[in-house]
């Protein structure tokens, strides 16, 4: 739910956790984004960084700046103006990402990890058992089947949650019990109700359904689209996955490997609550991609 | 360009022409389909229909309910209330659109006008030729890189005339002449600066570059998308080509043929006109996809 | 005018740090990194005449070697490191200069845990996202995103130090060998999701550093936890365990409670994370945290928010010109 | 209750169900108004049977159909004479009578003009889509199954009470031209700054014959030559190399398409959007003109405003009423 009051809990000296309520819950995910902007903007002397998350905000002040109680009340102040979440809206730009699905990449690591921790089923079989879905064409169909709203960005440099906007390409997955030791950079993973696209070569725990050559994190900031910053993604962007085949996939990588990629975004779009929920309700629950 | 004022222009007794300006800025259609947007909002009494296009927007009305002096009156003051091209913001959808490009069935047709009309190398290569593209699978790449804008629907029902929205993917390419005599249906065209899809399998002038299985209208209303509607995209709607293969098209096209197809449309969106322009200039423009 | 340190062995993981790290990013995952010991490192940076956020090197348990190529004023803070200058002992605290072609070699950490090293002018590495502060996890920052290693060579801002400059006693951090540290705690954010007795046992019990700690979490051993209904009956987003909660950003300094096991998240710790995080320590007891080793027991002292902002900006008023003699 | 009705014995020469004023509020879906290109005859068939004027009904198209009444049923005939024959019978123009269940209504080849009107009492029932019964061909809608009327096919009629004998006054009928000459009222606009004046005086005092690749698409005219104004020729490359260039724009309904050199006048089931100017329009008062001329017969232009052309169109909406009656 949402709470009514949010709640400011303490974080040490220098943080807060501001928490908006507690379930993972897309207008509450909007909720956070719409006011971490709306904070951003208000420029607050002695307020350092935020970082928003699911249902959450932590934010991160200088308390020779600020006292608690007085950003507590500031904050507070602009979540009061916030209005009615249906009329928000958010500039949101759409990442276009490239996936071979069910690849060689992700395949060699399930393989690598069967041979040495444990045997266990093919990551994209447990997520077409585990969904009814006919087979990996469908797997791949559904899950570019919709945009993904990015609701955080956390734990690794780079590394967004990514959850379905169409909640007909919503998916579960189990996570990898033990944990893989290592992930391919660039594999596309599932855990619970969440996507992701690992960042760089680091353990992990989703299921493996796919693999893209192109990098979401760029800390030589080779690539153009690194130029400003070494992660591609912020929360409240979108992203988009194209199944594309062997061939487009390699060259795709030998454009990355050449420095010239150019990453495909669009940004011109403001995502708007009310037509959101508006799109949901036309929507037939029946039908899957 | 821009006029500094738009320009009325009589099209017999119950017709008139709003031009904006004289060239093929995006910006004057923004403000067409602005006009448009503004003249359902204010439902102008007289206004019978409104046919928008690159710079202009033929509107038809009724002299009996509305004077030409009169609704040259209400133009203006909806124009003026659209403020700055900047602050335009449109109602968009974006619809994800499977294509094949260099397909088999738009060689057999360009082959077939080869063959009875005017012999021409395939349209693929030509168009990328004359863009300095590498091939066409590089026009493939280019053609699906970027959304497509919704400049008007027209000439033959549901017919969209779409223009690419990232300028680093503007295609542009001499027509057909004489034009072909029959198109494949679904046909992907290129011709000018436009994109086009063939909703009918007449004549057409445009370079073919791939197919579409999906119908983008429907006068049975057989698909659930076209049960509140004809014809699937408005203008300024914004279209997203998914490049798919062979047996993708034919999953496709089997559940078009059984009536279960479902459509990848979005609607919660608005497109930002002043966060476009922004964007636009933010491009590196020698990047290619 | 600038000069070389040429690394000759790099000591176990020896880092260029800045003050205080790296901010802003912490959104795309970026943690603040900067040194552990923030107190020791900007004394080091005064005593040499720098800014006290210029980059210096944080060095770990065991110091590096290092060979100047010309003259400077350097000074060694924190950790008893046994350094030598040629041969000769070095002393800690205090400016020294540093004749081209000299040799610094640091031993094991026998006091303390970690040492920091300025040398005037400050180190001159590329920033990264706005800071010289090495995160190695992601291979950012410092000297190609990693420690230090053997034959590397470090840039040096040249500039005026003056030697003989020394910290006074009583504004340096208390790095004892007692192996016993107190160690503040701010309750929160998550203390709701433990039972109050598991609040008590957590205040009264010894805490044991584990050996895997280092800059990303300090990992201690202790009782068991006693949760809150809240935490056993919660919507399934949360995950099944009772320490699991909807994914949330790590304040740093939270005791992140994974399962059964707490860890301290710290400098180089994930942003973000699904585990709650039932009390925090302040940047005031960081130092403390730096100069601990694995084995070395913690208990936890509770305190307010205010006091603990008291106590950093206590720290800070050592951090100034007026603690020299 | 079973539905009245017709069931076609020959089709004609695209025979279309039509209604007035066509198909509107979807120009920008691409879709054309469509509806009877001669209005005013259509109409005046429609009140003579007691439908309101815009109801559905034929339009016949210089051969006519041949039609079986299932029940009985008042028609009138409106517009060219085709020489309609009911049970064999010849049957007035301009007059509502009564068909019996059974008889054949015949029609022939346009004698005079060239679109006749078949209105029923109760009109034609077929389905609508996007708020009109009017059959758009090319786009494969309206009407019935979207086509012109095909043998065997079957037209609906709703239920409708007409009185026969009711007559259109000579004074509120078209004239249809009896010597092929046509006056054509247009006006300037949108494009024609992009003639000369040379050219425009050249179009407004020449004379045009109508070619025999016209349909309700477009009617292509044959003349003198255009000549065009600075503006036509010397500009930006995305207009297109032609004089008659010009970058997309929407089409009005009755404006005259400069292709190249040669004229096509925009119908109502023309393509909605285009690369060509528009010098001229010829407003809806002289559409009835257009419906009744013949490939080879000559059009001379005349120049109007758009408030005379507004009012004209006034005048003739006046006439499609029940005042435009009187009993036989």
């Amino acid at each position: 739910m949402i709470y009514d009051e949010p709640k400011f809990l303490p974080g040490g000296d220098r943080f807060i956790e501001m928490e908006l309520g507690d379930e993972l819950n897309f207008d509450l995910n909007f909720l956070v984004h719409s006011l971490s902007a709306k904070i951003r903007e208000a420029e607050i002397a002695g307020l350092i960084e935020l970082l928003p998350n699911m249902a959450s905000i932590v934010i991160s002040y200088d308390p020779d700046l600020i006292s608690f109680a007085d950003l507590k009340s500031e904050i507070l102040s602009h979540y009061r103006n916030m209005g009615s979440l249906e009329d928000m809206e958010l500039l949101s730009p759409i990442y276009y990402i490239p996936v071979l699905y069910c690849d060689h990449v992700t395949r060699a690591c399930w393989e690598d990890y069967c041979a040495k921790i444990t045997e266990k089923e093919y990551d994209s079989d447990i997520l077409v058992k585990l969904n009814d879905l006919d087979g990996y064409a469908q797997l791949a169909r559904i899950h570019s089947g919709t945009e993904y709203w990015v609701a955080a960005l956390g734990f690794y440099p780079g590394l967004a949650s990514l959850i379905a906007l169409d909640p007909r390409c919503r998916l579960t997955a189990p996570k990898y019990n033990p944990p893989r030791t290592w992930t391919a950079k660039g594999t596309i993973g599932y855990g619970g109700s969440v996507t992701c696209v690992y960042p760089a070569n680091t353990p992990g725990g989703y299921q493996m359904i796919g693999h893209t050559p192109v990098p979401v994190c760029d800390i030589e900031q080779s690539l153009p689209a690194f130029k400003q910053d070494l992660a591609l993604l912020r929360p409240g962007d979108r992203v988009r996955f194209f199944p594309v085949g062997r061939e487009e996939y390699d060259y795709i990588e030998s454009r990355v490997t050449a420095g010239d990629y150019v990453h495909n975004v669009a940004h011109y779009a403001k995502f708007s609550i009310r037509a959101y929920h508006e799109w949901l309700g036309t929507l037939d629950m029946k039908e899957r991609f | 360009m821009k006029f500094d004022q738009p320009k009325y222009l009589p099209g017999g007794d119950h017709f008139i022409l709003v031009q904006f300006g004289d060239d093929a800025s995006i910006d004057l259609n923004f403000m067409a389909l602005g006009l448009t947007a503004a003249l359902k909002e204010d439902a102008t009494k007289g206004v019978v229909d409104t046919n928008p296009s690159y710079n202009s927007l033929i509107v038809e009305y009724e002299s009996d309910d509305i004077s030409y002096a009169d609704l040259k009156i209400e133009l203006a003051r909806l124009i003026s209330g659209l403020g700055s091209v900047e602050d335009l913001e449109l109602e968009s959808r974006l619809a994800y659109l499977p294509a094949m490009y260099l397909d088999p069935w738009t060689r057999d047709c360009v082959a077939d006008y080869s063959e009875k009309i005017a012999p021409r190398d395939y349209d693929p290569d030509f168009v990328a030729e004359v863009n300095g593209f590498e091939d066409a699978k590089q026009l493939a790449r280019i053609h699906s890189g970027t959304e497509h804008w919704v400049v008007a629907v027209c000439s033959t029902p549901g017919l969209p005339l779409m223009r690419a929205l990232d300028p680093r993917c503007a295609i542009t390419s001499p027509k057909y002449n004489p034009p072909r005599t029959w198109t494949t249906l679904g046909a992907i065209g290129v011709g000018g600066l436009s994109s086009s899809i063939y909703t009918t399998p007449g004549p057409g002038g445009y370079n073919l570059i791939g197919r579409t299985p999906v119908p983008l209208w429907d006068p049975q209303q057989r698909l659930p998308v076209f049960k509140d509607r004809v014809v699937l995209l408005d203008a300024a709607d914004r279209v997203k080509f998914v490049p798919i293969g062979e047996e993708e098209f034919e999953y496709i096209e089997a559940r078009v043929a059984d009536g279960s197809y479902e459509f990848n449309i979005t609607a919660y969106q608005r497109f930002s006109v002043g966060a476009y322009k922004k964007w636009v200039a933010s491009l590196n423009q020698d990047g290619r996809f | 005018m600038a000069l070389n340190i040429d690394v000759i062995k790099a000591g176990l993981e020896t880092s260029v740090q800045d003050f205080p790290g790296r901010y802003g990013f912490w959104e795309q995952g970026f943690p603040p990194s900067g040194p552990f010991d923030m107190w020791s490192f900007r004394l080091a940076n005064i005593l040499v005449g720098n800014a006290p956020e210029a980059a210096g090197l944080e060095c770990q348990f065991m110091g590096p070697t290092l060979k100047f190529s010309d003259d400077c004023v350097i000074a060694f803070t924190g950790a008893e490191m046994n350094a030598t200058l040629d041969g000769e002992t070095f002393p800690m605290w205090e400016s020294v200069a540093v004749a081209a072609g000299q040799t610094l070699a640091c031993g094991f950490a026998s006091v303390g845990a970690r040492a920091y090293l300025a040398v005037s002018g400050g180190i001159e590495v590329p920033q990264v996202l706005g800071a010289r502060a090495t995160f190695h996890m992601a291979g950012v920052g410092g000297l190609e995103g990693h420690a230090l290693k053997d034959g590397q060579s470090i840039a040096v801002n040249g500039g005026a130090g003056v030697p003989g400059r020394k910290v006074k006693q009583d504004c340096r951090p208390k790095i004892a060998n007692g192996k016993q540290w107190q160690i503040e705690v701010v309750q929160g954010p998550n203390d709701d999701w433990i039972a109050e007795e598991g609040i008590e046992r957590f205040l009264e019990s010894e805490w044991k550093l584990q050996a895997r700690s280092n800059r990303t979490g300090y990992r201690l051993e202790g009782p068991e936890w006693i949760f809150a209904d809240k935490a056993s009956s919660k919507g399934p987003e949360h995950g099944e365990h009772p320490s699991n909660i909807l994914d949330h950003g790590y304040p740093v300094g939270s005791i992140n409670l994974c399962g059964q096991t707490p860890i301290i998240l710290v400098n180089d710790a994930p942003s973000a994370g699904g585990f709650i995080n039932p009390f925090t320590v302040p940047s005031a007891a960081f130092w403390k945290l730096a100069q601990s080793k694995p084995n070395d027991i913690y208990r936890f002292n509770r305190v307010s928010v205010e006091e603990a902002q008291e106590m950093r900006r206590g720290i800070d008023g050592l951090c100034v010109e007026d603690s020299i003699e | 209750m079973t539905m009245p009705m017709i069931e076609v014995l020959k089709p004609g020469l695209e025979t279309c169900v039509q209604d007035y004023p066509g198909r509107k509020g979807a120009f920008g879906m691409g879709f054309p108004p469509s509806g009877p290109v001669d209005h005013w005859s259509f109409r005046l068939a429609n009140i003579l049977v007691g439908n309101a004027p815009g109801d559905a009904a034929l339009e016949c198209q210089f051969i006519g159909p041949a039609l079986k009444f299932k029940a009985p049923a008042v028609i009138a005939l409106c517009g060219g004479d085709m020489a309609a024959k009911l049970g064999g019978a010849p049957v007035p123009l301009w007059q509502s009578i009564a068909a019996e269940a059974g008889q054949v209504l015949e029609l022939g080849s346009a004698l005079t003009g060239a679109r006749t009107y078949l209105a029923i009492a109760g009109s034609i029932d077929t389905p609508p889509f996007l708020g009109s019964r009017s059959t758009f061909v090319l786009g494969d809608c309206g009407g019935l199954n979207g086509a012109p009327l095909e043998v065997g096919g079957e037209i609906p009629v709703g239920e409708g009470q007409g009185v026969p004998g009711r007559k259109i006054k000579q004074s509120c009928r078209p004239a249809v031209s009896e010597n092929h000459r046509w006056q054509i009222e247009v006006c300037a606009g949108p494009n024609d700054d992009w003639i000369d004046a040379a050219g425009q005086q050249r179009f407004l005092k020449s004379e045009w014959k109508l070619s025999p690749k016209s349909n309700r698409v477009g009617f292509r005219l044959e003349g003198p030559e255009w000549t065009f104004t600075e503006k036509a020729t010397n500009k930006a490359p995305e207009n297109g190399s032609d004089p008659s260039n010009t970058i997309d724009h929407g089409y009005p309904i009755g404006a005259i398409n400069l292709c190249g050199q040669t004229p096509i006048i925009l119908l109502h089931d023309t393509l909605t959007l285009g690369g060509f100017i528009n010098p001229f329009t010829v407003p809806s008062s002289a559409f009835w003109k257009l419906g009744q001329s013949r490939p080879g017969d000559i059009y001379d232009f005349e120049l109007v405003s758009v408030d005379e052309a507004q009012a004209r169109k006034r005048a003739i909406n006046a006439m499609c009423s029940e005042d435009s009656i009187e009993q036989a």
